[in-house]
């Protein structure tokens, strides 16, 4: 393979590199970079909230900033940090291969979504500006140039872009899936599997069957919006100058119904890689297996599953038929089977454990939590009765921010810290870190929270400015600027973030193989790893990923001594 | 290290305490939800309170249980890190998992399902009938006036300023429509049954006081159907993303007595008077 | 497939594939603009002096019979809106004076003047929003002269501009906002409404000459300085639409010309 | 991917092996990816058809030539396959142009891009289902083209081809037998 002749020239070695971590590296920084602007549209979009009469952007522009920072967070930093970042570093090195399945496909990929970054940022300054109709781009109001300004060429570029990132990420999901399924290393069955892998597979599986469905509706979207189609349009729709649409028969709750198709999956896709690596790291730093390896993988396959029935808990007030209602409204809630599992092992896995608290652990702990809060608030919104009234409020922006918000970035930094000396071969700085989890955690679960209080007052989403309304509690209205010194709070902290890694990158304490004493196979390879992972030899696997004893510590190479597998 | 991280570990479980005191003042002691003013509505308070009470208890325990392990096993000394069996683990996992299920179902089959019900209903025959067409960015409301038939609209006969909603004067239902712009009257406790129309995107007719949210999908014609028990003044807002003045779509909901509703019916001028040929 | 893709190629290859990407993407955003060819500058038009000669028409435009009702208007959305009109507002499609006569009806030359060419005037045109209207309802504006549009109202709006022949626009005004904005081609009429207050309209007569007026408080318009010639008038109401008149008017020659909706009797 | 495979318990293949097996784990996830988007298109193809303006087409009977072209096209490719000849590639490479061809065809016969594009809605699913599924098929098409050049094995492609086959027929009930 590819290991053999190591690229030589700065080209192939560090822009089109087939290397698996030079791939993931390219895609982390990509993602931080897309989520700095995603920060700074959601950090004018909380001006515009606090001080509505200062009117720093028009109402028309605001619209396309939530729509922007939506799409950049949901799928240009979190899909592709988590996913497709973490994914490309870890895989090949939990299931011990030299690299991925197809690494020239994997090299594409990250070429792929790089104009796509380059379209989305730059249909912010076509005529109209960026597109205005919400991520979730509903039609019509996505589907004709008169509904929004927005919905002329910056819609357009959305649809481009996005077709480029479904492309990307598949490939990246048949690479990975590929890869764990059929390149592992000797001795690695499935039930060795790292978690975290384990969720990365999960993930790709859900990638490859639900985005298909986002890519047949963005097609007939952009048919209906440049051939004249009537995929999603209906008939008689009015608009003042145009006079009355020719468009016949077509309905928007089938975009509605395909959107969250992948919409919802989606979620789980960008979740549970969140908690595949907080359970790596409560095992390196509570230095005991986690709580129920095999209930937690079922428990994955189970909200795989039930992640792709369950999509209509998103549209319980769109108008669709409300026996449907219902039964998504049950099977919803059924995902606190699984998660309820998920939540105890994580839990559990604390209990006897021998907890080092250092700045990758407080992040997993972090994760941990805001999963439960983020977990319990979905059931307000699971129960369709209740979801009457929390539908499209701030309780749903407060659910939804600590879930796949939250979550991932508590996740994507705990991450960071913990594989840095990996893949750098320095440790990062643990008084920063520290100071930066503080910094993280105190805004985002403040603002979030204050979020869900709001909903209970009803206050509406995607308002340009709530105050046109007094029947929300006045209590409720009060915490709008409050929601906003956090947000700069939160976003000044990341400074730190940024420092700790940057001077870490040149200064950092010089690290080990195997700084924090882990068991899983990529702390065997040097740090950081060469071209082709292991210098010599592949290693073969012996044990189970986690095997933290009372009286010792194996990585999963270690060879038995009793010779029991 | 090691007395750093037990700083840590100790500052982390203060902080879940803490959260855990936020949390219940914030959501136990104090009401955020407004004055609840329909009939199914306070079934969807007591939804919103029994998913409060029970996800509540679940996060407290959960974030107590969380705080105490981080303390007491937060110790550099190699213990003996005791493990349960698989099946030991996997029969703690299902019990969790059945008492989680047992309270999410409760929430919507038992006490939900009536509320759901209600509002989704077979409609009954004594139901007040008021047609609600929403259009960017404002709603109209249309009454069908005695004979108890809407007159057909026909969009292609739209004209902003006398005929707005496309009403066709050659039907005899139309005779006697009266429309009005942005503020619905509905008679105080009686079944109240919304026509909802949109003319042109994605709208949704929202009163939080009603506990009431339905989109309006253009083309197709919706329903909602609620009991306001109490008279007063409330806002319409629109929940669906429909354009740049979405956050200006605001309207009124009037619920007076049954006899001021009729005297002002019967002061309004049809729709059709306006209608320039 | 290892073999053929070696380093080289590799680059080779992904360079040519992200340069195509690019150009397709950046390809298409030019497409989507479309080319407007500007069919009114044409050179060969004799400019407009006024030593040629100059002609006036002038009449009144009334109403004849009885009037359907206007609709009224309901600003319970709006408190802002509602301040400013304790009595009430009615839709102002039809704004008939004292005396039966038309205010607010645009009277310009629709054929005649193709052979000349007009100064386009520097100064824009004002186009106010103003206690919740469009203020002036009715206006005329040659094509490519600036019009100025604020809010100097307390509320917000949004210009929604509806034009055909000229690019559309919908922005936003916050109290105090001005955006200056020019029409390409002549168009009568352009419809700018406010979405958010669907009460308001303003109609804008965009045309290649000054042969423009709207009628005032008595009904009355007066087109001066027109080279003298053969023409058609024609007069727009919001309500009724468009009337036409043949005329032939000389050097110094003052013209009346009355229209009468919403037919001649 | 056998139950051996999963678990794994020696290193089984040798690195040629291995690459050939993943290729088959990989096209088989890409495969799925493709009946999850046709079965998307179908999902919305049996909502849309309920809609009250749906005028239904007769197939065009250019589209039998195609369906013939492109079982004879998969018959080629096997023969390939089992001969291990590169020659039966360059057909079938023919052959799957020549569909395109007429897929191209059929479409212009039928309305084109204008019009009747907008006008009918059964067409709208005709144009939309022709062209996802071309443009499948053009992959397969570059697939040959790079297989034929180079000695490596091209088990993947004659999947990938015979699977494109099925779609083309399964699209075509779909359209105009349902």
């Amino acid at each position: 393979m590819s290991h053999s002749h190591e690229p030589t020239t700065f080209l192939s070695k560090y822009v089109f590199s087939f290397d698996h971590k030079v791939i993931g590296i390219q895609y982390l920084i990509t993602a931080l970079f897309m989520a700095v602007i995603g920060g700074l549209l959601a950090l004018t979009i909380r001006y515009q909230l606090a001080w509505p009469s200062e009117n720093v952007v028009s109402a028309e522009s605001y619209l396309s900033l939530v729509t922007m920072h939506g799409t950049i967070m949901v799928f240009f930093v979190i899909s592709m940090g988590l996913v497709s970042g973490f994914g490309n570093l870890l895989i090949p090195l939990h299931v011990g291969a030299r690299d991925m399945a197809y690494p020239f496909l994997n090299m594409l990929s990250y070429w792929v979504m790089v104009p796509a970054c380059l379209l989305m940022i730059g249909s912010f300054f076509v005529e109209g500006g960026a597109a205005a109709a919400g991520w979730t781009a509903y039609p019509p109001l996505s589907a004709l140039k008169d509904a929004v300004p927005g919905s002329g060429m910056g819609q357009t570029l959305w649809l481009l872009a996005m077709a480029l990132f479904i492309v990307s990420f598949t490939m990246g999901s048949l690479n990975y899936l590929t890869t764990i399924l059929n390149e592992r290393t000797r001795g690695m069955s499935m039930m060795k599997l790292p978690l975290l892998t384990w969720t990365f597979l999960i993930s790709a599986i859900i990638g490859i069957l639900a985005f298909p469905a986002l890519t047949a509706a963005a097609v007939m979207l952009l048919f209906d919006r440049h051939a004249g189609t009537s995929f999603f349009l209906p008939a008689g729709m009015y608009f003042e100058g145009t006079g009355v649409l020719p468009n016949m028969g077509g309905t928007p709750l089938l975009f509605q119904h395909l959107f969250w198709f992948l919409g919802h999956p989606e979620v789980y896709v960008l979740v549970l890689p969140a908690l595949g690596i907080t359970f790596e790291i409560i095992a390196a730093f509570g230095r005991r297996s986690p709580f129920g390896y095999r209930t937690t993988v079922y428990s994955l396959l189970c909200v795989a599953f039930l992640s792709m029935i369950v999509w209509g808990h998103h549209m319980f007030t769109s108008g669709m038929d409300p026996r449907i209602g219902e039964y998504f409204s049950i099977v919803t809630v059924m995902i606190t089977v699984p998660f309820s599992v998920i939540g105890l092992n994580l839990i559990g896995s604390l209990w006897q454990a021998r907890i080092r608290a250092e700045t990758p652990m407080l992040f997993a702990l972090g994760v941990i939590s805001a999963m439960g809060m983020g977990g319990l608030g979905g059931l307000y919104l699971g129960t369709a009765t209740s979801d009457m009234y929390f539908h499209d409020s701030y309780f749903v922006v407060g659910h939804f921010h600590l879930t796949i918000g939250t979550v991932t970035f508590l996740a994507l930094f705990g991450g960071i810290y913990h594989w840095f000396p990996k893949f750098i071969g320095r440790k990062t700085n643990e008084l920063l870190g520290k100071t930066h989890f503080w910094l993280t955690i105190i805004p985002m679960f403040a603002m979030f929270l204050l979020m869900h209080l709001q909903g209970m007052g009803g206050i509406h989403r995607r308002y340009y400015d709530v105050t046109q309304y007094s029947y929300p509690n006045a209590s409720a209205m009060a915490l709008m600027p409050w929601i906003s010194y956090l947000a700069f709070a939160l976003f000044a902290g990341q400074l730190v973030f940024a420092f700790n890694v940057i001077w870490s990158i040149f200064r950092g304490e010089k690290s080990s193989e195997n700084p924090w004493g882990a068991t899983t196979l990529e702390w065997t390879a040097p740090s950081p790893a060469p071209h082709g992972n292991w210098p010599d030899k592949v290693p073969v696997v012996h044990r189970d990923p986690y095997d933290y004893g009372s009286d010792g510590v194996w990585a999963q190479n270690v060879e038995n001594a009793e010779g029991q597998a | 290290m090691t007395a750093r991280s037990h700083l840590s570990a100790g500052f982390l479980a203060l902080f879940f305490v803490l959260l855990v005191i936020a949390v219940v003042g914030g959501f136990g002691f104090k009401t955020w939800l407004p004055p609840v003013a329909s009939e199914h509505g306070a079934v969807v308070d007591k939804v919103i309170r029994y998913t409060l009470l029970t996800t509540g208890l679940v996060f407290v325990v959960g974030h107590l249980i969380l705080a105490f392990f981080i303390v007491k096993y937060s110790r550099d000394e190699r213990g003996t890190a005791k493990r349960l069996s698989p099946g030991v683990e996997a029969r703690w996992a299902l019990s969790v998992a059945f008492g989680m299920s047992i309270i999410a179902e409760v929430g919507v089959l038992v006490i939900g399902m009536p509320a759901w019900a209600a509002v989704y209903g077979e409609p009954s025959p004594d139901d007040v009938v008021v047609e609600v067409v929403a259009q960017q960015f404002g709603w109209f409301i249309r009454y069908p006036g005695k004979d108890g038939k809407f007159g057909a609209c026909r969009p292609e006969l739209i004209r902003r300023g006398d005929n707005p909603l496309g009403l066709d004067k050659k039907d005899p239902a139309s005779a006697d429509d009266i429309i009005v712009e942005d503020e619905l009257r509905l008679p105080v406790n009686k079944p109240a049954r919304i026509v909802l129309r949109s003319l042109d995107v994605l709208h949704s007719f929202s009163v939080p006081e009603m506990r009431v949210k339905q989109d309006i999908i253009p083309g197709y014609t919706g329903r909602t159907r609620f009991v306001p028990n109490r008279e007063g003044t409330y806002e319409i807002a629109c929940a669906e993303l429909c354009g740049l003045g979405h956050y200006k779509m605001r309207g009124l909901l009037q619920v007076m007595a049954p006899q001021d509703l009729q005297r002002w019916l019967s002061e309004q001028v049809p729709a059709i008077t306006y209608i320039v040929d | 497939m290892m073999k053929i893709w070696s380093d080289a190629w590799v680059q080779i290859v992904s360079g040519v594939f992200v340069a195509l990407l690019l150009l397709g993407c950046s390809g298409g955003e030019e497409g989507d603009s479309g080319k407007e060819p500007d069919q009114e500058t044409t050179s060969k038009r004799k400019a407009w002096d006024s030593a040629l000669g100059t002609a006036t028409v002038s009449g009144t435009v009334s109403f004849h019979g009885k009037p359907v009702p206007s609709r009224p208007v309901n600003l319970s959305k709006d408190a802002q809106c509602a301040k400013q009109h304790p009595d009430g507002l009615r839709d102002n499609s039809l704004v008939l004076n004292s005396d039966n006569t038309i205010q607010e009806v645009f009277v310009w030359i629709e054929k005649g003047l193709e052979g000349w060419k007009f100064p386009v005037p520097k100064e824009p045109v004002i186009l106010s929003q103003l206690g919740c209207m469009y203020s002036p309802h009715v206006l005329g504006v040659m094509a490519k002269q600036p019009i100025q549009i604020r809010n100097d109202d307390s509320a917000v709006h949004n210009v929604h501009c509806l034009a055909k022949r000229s690019s559309k626009f919908n922005i936003s005004q916050q109290t105090g906002a001005t955006d200056t904005k020019t029409f390409k081609r002549p168009e009568v009429m352009v419809n700018l409404i406010c979405d958010i207050h669907p009460w308001m309209s303003a109609h804008l007569g965009v045309l290649s000459h000054p042969a423009f007026s709207v009628t005032n408080d008595k009904g009355a318009f007066r087109i001066t300085n027109l080279p003298p010639g053969k023409y058609t008038i024609a007069a727009w109401q919001d309500r009724y639409g468009i009337q036409k008149k043949e005329i032939t008017v000389g050097d110094g020659e003052s013209l009346t010309v009355d229209f009468t909706y919403p037919s001649a009797p | 991917m056998t139950a051996e495979s999963l678990s794994r318990p020696v290193d089984p293949l040798s690195e040629a092996e291995l690459k050939e097996s993943s290729r088959k784990v990989g096209l088989l996830a890409f495969l799925s990816s493709v009946v999850m988007l046709f079965a998307t298109f179908t999902a919305a193809f049996l909502v849309r058809r309920t809609g009250t303006d749906w005028k239904p087409l007769e197939m065009p009977e250019i589209m039998w030539i195609s369906t013939w072209l492109l079982i004879g096209s998969s018959v080629t490719i096997e023969i390939s396959r089992v001969t291990g000849r590169k020659m039966g590639l360059l057909v079938t490479l023919g052959l799957g142009l020549a569909f395109l061809f007429c897929q191209v065809k059929a479409l212009s016969e039928m309305g084109g891009f204008s019009g009747a594009l907008a006008e009918n809605p059964h067409f709208s699913f005709i144009f939309v289902l022709l062209l996802v599924h071309a443009l499948h098929l053009l992959g397969g098409i570059g697939g040959l083209f790079l297989t034929s050049l180079s000695s490596s094995r091209f088990g993947w492609v004659v999947t990938y081809w015979h699977f494109m086959g099925l779609v083309w027929i399964y699209v075509l009930v779909l359209l105009f037998l349902s």
